[in-house]
């Protein structure tokens, strides 16, 4: 896998719902080789900080050189990456991770809460037929941008859109059918839709966050427990910024 | 402009080397890292035996910092041997291979298991913070870290580089017991064992409630030690805590380290140790200096 | 919204003093924080005797903190007595007396000069690490602690409170010496020694070479090290190293300490101590916390 | 004595010399209050360094609120504030220290190297007869300033300007005479002028220098050493930052 580190330059930033941020970047070899499910490193430009900010691609642009992410501000990181404007610069390290392995079957998109982003460009470039399904706690940002692609479900915990509660209500719901999930959002989120695939006879191809030191698979700080050996470490640890962040959900123990 | 050092008998292309843990076997970072342009590739912790190291989270960052709880999961020896030892050789890097365990007798198994393999240096890891047996247990008692010394340096073929804990009263008495048992020389610091906490979720950050605090926060501590360890041994020292750039290594090497690891940085920059090196050298072109051994331990 | 906290006996209107060494006796600060709006002022060191301190430079920035070796210079007690307390008085603030000594007898000196004084609490600073008598002798070795506290204990009249070294192997066998001895609280952490070496003059960058390290860059370690006190002795703690926030501040009385020491943040913000306890206000509201006393130790 | 501290805005930059800049800042409370002689705290945005950076103050002008600081570019932090531009920010604190003690007499205004810029806003006000004498290695930043308000000799250590050698083969060569020395400069030639008003019965003024953590008097990290004792502490120390940085010479002990 190639990965490229270097100076990224703030394309376009915008606020897009309470706390969530929308930023465009000019990273051109990032963009040329970047998948769906990848994500990239941001370094934070104030030096007390040290250790890159994953976050997960959310638009691929090879013809502009730009990569889109979408993010929620959750701490001293994310709070300075909100208040870059265009032509403002930082270091960038990507794409990292496997990403989705699309597959020409029907396919169910998921994305709960800030794990909807990554699932836009997948949405986009996955050639099946295929049903989005979106969890939000109330305010639905991206929604219409999936509505472009396909048809998509929503859920809300408060029910003040689509189904109340879970995505797995809004499948329920709907009655969304399909032989392939793709995931990203809350750990409890995936644990269910593991066990729903399972259920279903389905594959769930899930996205994993864990916190991380590298990003590139040399620190182990970010493993996820799996039902196999690791062919790293020989143990039932896998690391989910290099052999993640997306699984199959069969193969990781859920804790 | 002379880079090459000496150290335990063994000649390295320049001084600078990995930190353990933080660089795996090297492969991660050889797209943006020539693997053969270091001095040594210092490899991630091996046992005798795979570890599954420690419940997640393992990592947290702090202020010019971070805590890490991996608990040294590594592959074992034998996968070891087998695969990263020969891509390293691939790749031309000299290597020095840090050696974990939970009893004298682990330790010794790995460093018998690696006597014919192409190795450098062993760097014995008796200070880890984060493992409830072994490690640390020895790297706090000089008398523990003796014996253990003794033993390991009683079957190594490689010279031997006993890695020195920060978490202790008086770091000149660890040196002076590693010294004694025959250590061919030093390699500090490790860790200093530190705590976060959230407060959102009232939770320690790290699965193991403690880890071991590295990155540049913690350099004015390990160039004290180093320093202090220079003045009271006679062992040859490789220096590490919070090496980010070329001046923090010429401090390093200033307070007396022959060789330097780079740790934290790589995961702030993956070029770090080509960084570090490109500003050895500037430095030496600036002050016109031949022979970067000169600097070794220059002031008093 | 309750602040107040009890240590040792004494009411503070709220957790947040002031690091010893970094307010001087209040005045300096004056302009920026309303004194008798803190829970206690904690003064400089003070000795016997007026102390000339060590030559300059005396202070040195680093990577997310600072050294310092300022060697407790001060005006001796009598002026100290004489000037500061009826400042501190007059301004409506309480008082914690931050002693120091180079002998036995110097300590108990001015613990007996203040007997009759209006000061709260005694901090005993044994931890010094830039003195060349007394201070981190006694900080380092268990049976010392236990001797002087003892000794300061039987002369005086306000709680003592013994402020520990972090440079030990082992924080809670000092804890518990202080506590054998008599010790009525406990204030951790005294600053961390390090180096820093200027390497385009050759020099260290302190006329002393080593300094004490203090900053958010100590925090981890200052934040594991009240944790393992307040499991290892039943002292309340003053808790301090690197508190620059409302949330350093949280955390370290989620980790055990009873009321927390603002220093080094000083210097970045003069009005450091009012943002901690704003911070501190604004977090209590945000978890309907409605006694500041419920989040002391509550993470296990 | 009163001071601020606030946020400045940087309303003019610019590169005067070989790593030698000039800022404007707009500080209106500090401007104020400001008197030739003092500095300023300046804060790093960058917070892997928290110390302040003591700059004397080189132009006050209380009318747009602003205080001219130049400076060279020493370390991590005046390479920091070197790279700012108009409408950037930074916390500031000032005015700090006693400054000159203007007097209606015969003056020599003296500054070597990065001791001239505190000169400038002294040469200015000093109401009295008065010559500038300044030292340079080579390139005479500022001269033109100071020719504006009184008669300027130069030293240069080559000797391609005016006099061969430092300040004092400057007052020699030119004769310059006086009964103040007002001077701010490095150790060696405050040392030189002591030496040489104390040979001369003059008065000298001279601005010191060293390492500062809170730049108010607290620490006791700045302090000289002092013929008398000092009114703080007790002892043969004083403090630059609070009690100075301005000193009669004959109260410093040179070591
Ligand atoms: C593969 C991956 C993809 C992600 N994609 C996105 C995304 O597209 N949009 C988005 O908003 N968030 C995403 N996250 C979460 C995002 O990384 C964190 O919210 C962010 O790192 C928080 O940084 P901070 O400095 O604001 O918070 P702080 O709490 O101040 O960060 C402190 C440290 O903890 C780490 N950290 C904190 N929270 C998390 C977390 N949830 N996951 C991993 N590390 C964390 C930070 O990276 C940093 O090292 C992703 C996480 C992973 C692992
Ligand atoms: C009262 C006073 C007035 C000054 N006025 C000016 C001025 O007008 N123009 C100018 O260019 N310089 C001036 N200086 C020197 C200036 O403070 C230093 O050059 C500057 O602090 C260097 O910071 P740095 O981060 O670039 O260097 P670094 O070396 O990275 O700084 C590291 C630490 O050392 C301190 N430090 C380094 N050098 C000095 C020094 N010479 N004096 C004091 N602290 C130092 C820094 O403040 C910082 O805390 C003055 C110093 C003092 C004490
Ligand atoms: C994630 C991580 C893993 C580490 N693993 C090991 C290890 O396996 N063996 C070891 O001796 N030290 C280990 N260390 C300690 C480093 O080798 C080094 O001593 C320490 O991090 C200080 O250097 P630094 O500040 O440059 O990182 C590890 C450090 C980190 C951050
Ligand atoms: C400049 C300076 C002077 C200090 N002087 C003293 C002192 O006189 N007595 C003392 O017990 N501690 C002294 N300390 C230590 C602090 O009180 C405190 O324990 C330490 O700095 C850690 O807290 P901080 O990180 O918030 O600064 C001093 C610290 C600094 C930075
Ligand atoms: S973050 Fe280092 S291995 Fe994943
Ligand atoms: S810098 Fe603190 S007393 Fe002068």
């Amino acid at each position: 896998m190639e990965m490229i580190k270097e100076t990224a330059k703030v394309v376009r930033q915008q606020q897009i719902d309470e706390g969530i941020f929308d930023m465009e970047l000019s990273f051109p070899k990032g963009a040329a080789l970047a998948k769906p499910g990848q994500f990239i490193a941001m370094y934070c430009n104030d030096k007390s900080k040290l250790l890159p900010r994953p976050i997960s691609i959310c638009g691929i642009n090879p013809t502009e050189g730009t990569l889109r992410v979408v993010y929620r501000v959750a701490g001293e990181g994310t709070k300075e990456f909100s208040e870059m404007k265009a032509g403002d610069t930082l270091e960038v390290m990507g794409p990292l991770g496997n990403g989705f392995t699309m597959k020409n079957e029907k396919a169910i998109i998921i994305g709960g809460g800030i794990g909807i982003p990554p699932m836009l460009e997948l949405a986009k470039q996955l050639d099946a037929e295929k049903t989005v399904v979106l969890g939000y706690r109330t305010s639905t940002f991206l929604k219409e941008e999936f509505e472009e692609v396909c048809d998509v479900k929503i859920a809300t915990e408060d029910g003040s859109q689509g189904a109340k509660g879970t995505v797995i209500d809004a499948i329920e719901k709907y009655g969304v059918e399909g032989k392939v999930i793709y995931a990203c959002g809350p750990m409890p989120m995936l644990k269910a839709l593991a066990a729903y695939a399972e259920e279903h006879g389905m594959e769930a191809q899930i996205s994993l966050e864990e916190r991380m030191a590298c990003g590139i698979g040399a620190c182990l700080g970010c493993i996820c427990k799996s039902k196999t050996k690791d062919h790293h470490t020989n143990v039932n640890n896998t690391r989910i910024c290099k052999d993640g962040p997306v699984f199959d959900a069969k193969e990781v123990v859920f804790s | 402009m002379n880079l090459e050092v000496t150290l335990a008998g063994k000649k390295f292309k320049n001084p600078v080397t990995t930190a353990s843990g933080t660089f795996g076997s090297g492969a991660e970072y050889e797209q943006f890292v020539d693997l053969a342009a270091l001095g040594a590739v210092t490899t991630k912790g091996v046992a005798n035996v795979p570890w599954e190291g420690n419940p997640t989270p393992r990592v947290a960052e702090t202020y010019g910092g971070m805590l890490n709880a991996v608990g040294l999961q590594n592959p074992g020896i034998d996968l070891f041997c087998k695969r990263d030892i020969p891509h390293l050789k691939e790749k031309g890097a000299s290597i020095i291979v840090n050696v974990c365990g939970r009893s004298t007798s682990d330790y010794v198994e790995v460093v018998e298991r690696l006597a014919d393999e192409p190795v450098d240096l062993l760097e014995i890891n008796v200070s880890c913070p984060n493992v409830k047996e072994g490690g640390i247990a020895f790297g706090q008692n000089p008398d523990a870290l003796y014996e253990i010394t003794k033993a390991i340096k009683a079957k190594a073929k490689q010279p031997i580089v006993m890695k020195l804990s920060p978490n202790v009263t008086d770091i000149t008495e660890m040196a002076r017991a590693a010294e004694a048992g025959g250590s061919d020389a030093l390699s500090l610091i490790n860790t200093l064992t530190g705590m976060k906490i959230d407060i959102h979720r009232r939770k320690f950050v790290l699965a193991n409630k403690t880890g071991g605090m590295s990155g540049p926060a913690i350099k004015p501590v390990a160039v004290r030690m180093v320093y202090q360890v220079s003045h009271a041994c006679k062992l040859p020292i490789i220096g590490m805590g919070g090496i980010l750039t070329g001046e923090d290594a010429i401090e390093m090497m200033m307070a007396g380290a022959t060789m330097v690891s780079v740790g934290t940085a790589n995961f702030h920059n993956p070029r770090a140790t080509m960084d570090v090196l490109d500003g050895i050298k500037a430095y030496m072109e600036r002050y016109h200096i031949e022979d970067i051994n000169e600097i070794i331990g220059c002031i008093d």
